[in-house]
């Protein structure tokens, strides 16, 4: 795959010109006649590009993992799906309006247990893109994924989520059919099924669009994912009516997994190959499978009313508050 | 807040000190120029437009709740700042002093006609009326409370949205309230929502959208993204109505819309119908 | 209320004149100067009127019926909820797409008895009638009813649905929308709403449209009230490829209250004022009333997992079939 | 029904008599002509342009259940004629003799890969698949019947809509046959529906809409009212593929357009997955 590097990776992208000089004959033939011992001077430089970047990659700024979270190349939901899954079908339909192609879903298996798979899903190329809607689920989207989590609760298979999403739908058709309406829904049901489950965080978790299907027992977030209450360009347009400011704004907003891990929003950061998923998409699913099944193993074990009271409380206990003492008269 | 403000409140409208801008005030949407204590008695309704004015979370309660039945709850929660997110805390503390409380969402206990609730008011002139993680305790806080002591609830919603100050913590709101209004549900309590201007974005995603009666302000904005996000997108296709009441009635996300003054008698009426003892009821007058 | 006759009506038109003449104030002059008893005459032709109207009315054809059924003077449910009940207030929308004026529900109170109310409702002028499409809903009027009934059964509220309607709305937008899956959402759901439900067909039981709100714990129908499987007109087109032998169709479908009844699909047949509901729409309401207090009464006495079973064998034993002991071989 | 079909049918389809006609057959879409033993092959699918061939309820079951797992319970019920319709007592007999069964729906029990299943089938040839009151007492019975016996269910429909001739009888088997889905939705026994060619009126408007999954094969007509109806209504306003399963799936309605070839392997998969019994799955190849 053709990775086309960021702004920030320009010194790896250099080194990788140089590993490329390198390796040309005519290099080959000059060292040979000056004597230069080529082979250690790759491998030096291959050391100092591997140093590089587990030092880039390790200290990406909240508005490069952003960049790195909506990568045109980075796998998406049915990516993973087709990784880490056996034998998932697809499921179409809110069986009231449409089929939003911005969500897929349907049975699969997971190391040959049942589950119901549920994901965002952008499209690669530009006409993928449009048919879904550049992964912005309108209500028909949330309404099907909460049809398929029923019917996983309904015969005992847990769920699993997978987030990538911009935002939600907001435009004039979501609006009349209830994109809000759709959104809390989920958010009221989610809490109250009788099945485990999982979700986790694979590029971006764009606002209520992102928790309209992220209501898990464990919430996992990949290490160049973001989380976020509103798009750094919004932010930054709302603060300082200027979108320029967006790296600004997303450094304000700690968006990153890191820091929603911190938080204790999220409970567990996935580690991403080195220089993130889209270098090495099958390592990233097989973290992925493995983080999904382990959850899931332990999830099993939990009697359901037990899970569901952990699944309110640790949504209850979000947030962060103090009691002030004094009263405050207004001037 | 803690210090007797309904009192306070009335003998202001009682007693206007009678300079030239406290006599009189201007509707906001037609301009017409009205007798404050008229305006004061048509409950902040434009007599000539119909405009439904904002009112703070003490006024709502003036008009909404049995007098001195209120009694707040958590009204010493306040917020942090867990992001140390630029300017905020120098915000919330002129927003403190602006508004001498807290929080934006004020809740407690009251009674309607008589008949015992839990009610909660976002009174939009704090912030906005955005969500953080105070607003989001206090309601869950109030929806626990009512489920313990088996209380109707009532929220009266008003907001721009989620406080971004808070970052993913004030996301996390829109699942814990619709996770308090689920359990709610469980037990069947009832859960009145009315819709107040504005009521917006991650408010209108979560619990305001969920009341097993919804009822709205006439010619409140109620809408997902703001309008201006809409009008950017999609230009002249907008019809004129779109993101109020009216759009949201015509749509089928909300039961009625209601004129400020039957809103009284309209949520103890709904009281009285859902109300868990109430086996029979009298007909109430004509009002309705 | 200015009364249109049907054709079968014309007999009364005509005694009607004969009274109108009768009471004329020459008439009177004349009678006195010839020394008739013209109140006796009147009285006598007000039996014969009586008399008449009795037997008309008892004899109609179901074709007669279906024209009785469809009239535009027919009281409504609105005209129903407004006699029957007291403090309705209307709830709207179904919290997905609209808001279909053909259907209308809300809380009310029969007897001050808090009740779930919720109709069909045909527009009396044309504008009214565009507005309410006639009385046919869309999968939103559907659906609006369902989320009544489920918000009913939340609050121990028994149901009352009122049916009136020539059929569920068949158009492109109401396929788009999913009219067969809302139909069929309902039969499934009512059968199991924990709350006694009655229902009564008030003017048109139009086929499916009609059986969408009507799975009721006791089904009164309205003496000349229809209930069909298809309209006379559809079937005659069927049948013989002429619309125009609907008459003959009616009487083939047998799509009366008093044929319903008979065959055990209709619980009670209800009495209409003498004429029609429209000559008296206070006594048909008065009728009406006593009866879903009446059923109401005695649901309200039954526990609700005998309620549910009972609801269940109602419709569960409805239809004729015979078992045959021979071998039938295609030819 | 009763007299080993399954066997006989496989006999003609092996050795057909050598006459033109039935060497040969032409698709009812494109008019190609394909050799009768291809198209039989292919299941009755054009190999051309894909079109789906009705198929009768027995080469229905002999492509998709075991070989010989299919025992029919209630093949004898029969009608009535309770509304002396006109012609009907007639119509009845006729039908009898055209095709060997009392009614268009057939149900009992057989097994998809091994799986035991409760497996009902229509055949529109009989009577254009009508829903009369035996259609709907088979449908409930087998319900019922899967509801003891914990087997999961699966219907093939195809039906012009309910059985006119029994007037208000036909329109209660819509009631009654989804208050036994209900049952079975209460009890959680997977309830798959395939719709085939064509489904519409009152059986899509009650057990048809109602399976946890629903599959429909490719190019069926799928529709409440008659797309006649619909023409005469609307006219060019009509999308090409209105009515059709196609439509209905991007409407939202059905989950998957299934080839004919792909029915037994996906239902296989499906009734694995749904099984209560089933803890691990061995992954299936690569058809589905
Ligand atoms: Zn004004
Ligand atoms: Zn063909």
């Amino acid at each position: 795959m053709q990775i086309n590097p960021f702004d920030f990776e320009r010194p790896i992208a250099e080194l990788d010109q140089i590993l490329v000089e390198l390796s040309r004959p005519e290099k080959r033939r000059e060292a040979e006649e000056q004597g230069i011992d080529l082979e250690a001077e790759i491998q030096r430089v291959e050391q100092e590009k591997q140093r590089l970047m587990r030092h880039l990659f390790a200290h990406l700024s909240p508005w490069e993992k952003t960049q790195m979270a909506r990568y045109p190349q980075r796998p998406y939901s049915l990516d993973y799906i087709r990784q880490v899954f056996d034998d998932f079908m697809e499921m179409s339909g809110d069986r009231l309006f449409g089929n939003d192609e911005a969500v897929v879903g349907g049975p699969a298996l997971l190391e040959k247990k049942p589950v119901m798979v549920i994901g965002q899903q952008k499209g690669r190329d530009l006409k993928e893109r449009q048919r879904r809607n550049f992964g912005s689920a309108y209500p028909e989207g949330f309404r099907k994924a909460l049809r398929l989590m029923k019917m996983a609760e309904k015969f005992n298979r847990p769920i699993i989520t997978l987030v990538d999403t911009p935002a939600a739908e907001a435009g004039l058709g979501a609006e009349e059919r209830g994109i809000s309406e759709a959104i809390a829904r989920n958010l009221r049901e989610m809490p109250m099924l009788a099945v485990p489950i999982v979700t986790a965080v694979i590029g971006e978790g764009g606002s209520g669009g992102a928790l309209g299907i992220a209501v898990g027992d464990r919430v996992l977030m990949f290490e160049h994912a973001t989380y976020s209450v509103i798009p750094p360009e919004g932010c930054a347009a709302i603060l300082w009516r200027d979108r320029n400011r967006a790296a600004e704004a997303a450094g304000a907003l700690k968006l990153t997994a890191q820091h929603a891990h911190c938080f204790g929003l999220v409970d567990e950061v996935l580690i991403e190959p080195l220089g993130g998923a889209h270098r090495d998409p099958m390592a990233a699913s097989a973290t992925l499978k493995k983080a999904l099944t382990h959850h899931l193993d332990q999830l099993r074990e939990i009697p359901v009313p037990e899970l569901l009271e952990q699944r309110y409380q640790k949504f209850r206990q979000m947030g962060r508050w103090t009691e002030r003492t004094e009263t405050v008269e207004p001037e | 807040m803690r210090s007797g403000w309904l009192k306070r409140k009335k003998a202001e409208i009682q007693t206007p000190t009678e300079t030239p801008s406290d006599l009189w005030s201007t509707c906001a949407k037609c301009h017409e120029v009205v007798f404050e204590r008229d305006f004061q008695r048509n409950l902040k309704v434009c007599p000539r437009c119909g405009h439904h004015h904002r009112l703070t979370a003490e006024e709502r309660l003036e008009i909404t709740v049995d007098e001195n039945s209120f009694t707040e709850i958590n009204g010493n929660l306040a917020a942090t700042d867990p992001l140390e997110f630029p300017d905020y805390a120098a915000k919330l503390e002129a927003s403190y002093r602006a508004t001498g409380k807290y929080d934006g969402m004020i809740t407690g206990s009251a009674q309607i006609e008589g008949i015992p609730v839990a009610v909660g008011v976002a009174d939009f002139s704090f912030m906005g009326g955005s969500m953080g993680s105070v607003s989001g305790e206090k309601i869950v806080r109030l929806m626990e409370f009512a489920e313990q002591q088996s209380l109707p609830v009532i929220l009266f919603t008003a907001s721009g949205g989620a406080r971004m100050h808070e970052g993913l913590f004030s996301l996390m709101q829109m699942a814990k309230t619709s996770a308090a209004v689920a359990r709610l549900d469980r037990s069947r309590i009832p859960y009145l929502v009315v819709l107040t201007d504005p009521t917006t974005a991650g408010v209108l995603a979560s619990y305001a959208s969920l009341g097993d009666v919804i009822l709205a302000e006439a010619g409140a904005v109620v809408g997902f993204a703001g309008r201006r996000v809409g009008n950017q997108e999609l230009g002249a296709r907008l019809p004129a109505n779109f993101q109020t009441s009216e759009f949201q009635l015509e749509h089928g996300m909300i039961d009625r819309i209601v004129q400020r003054k039957e809103l009284r008698p309209t949520l103890a009426y709904l009281l009285r119908f859902f109300g868990a003892e109430v086996e029979e009821m009298e007909d109430a007058d004509q009002s309705i």
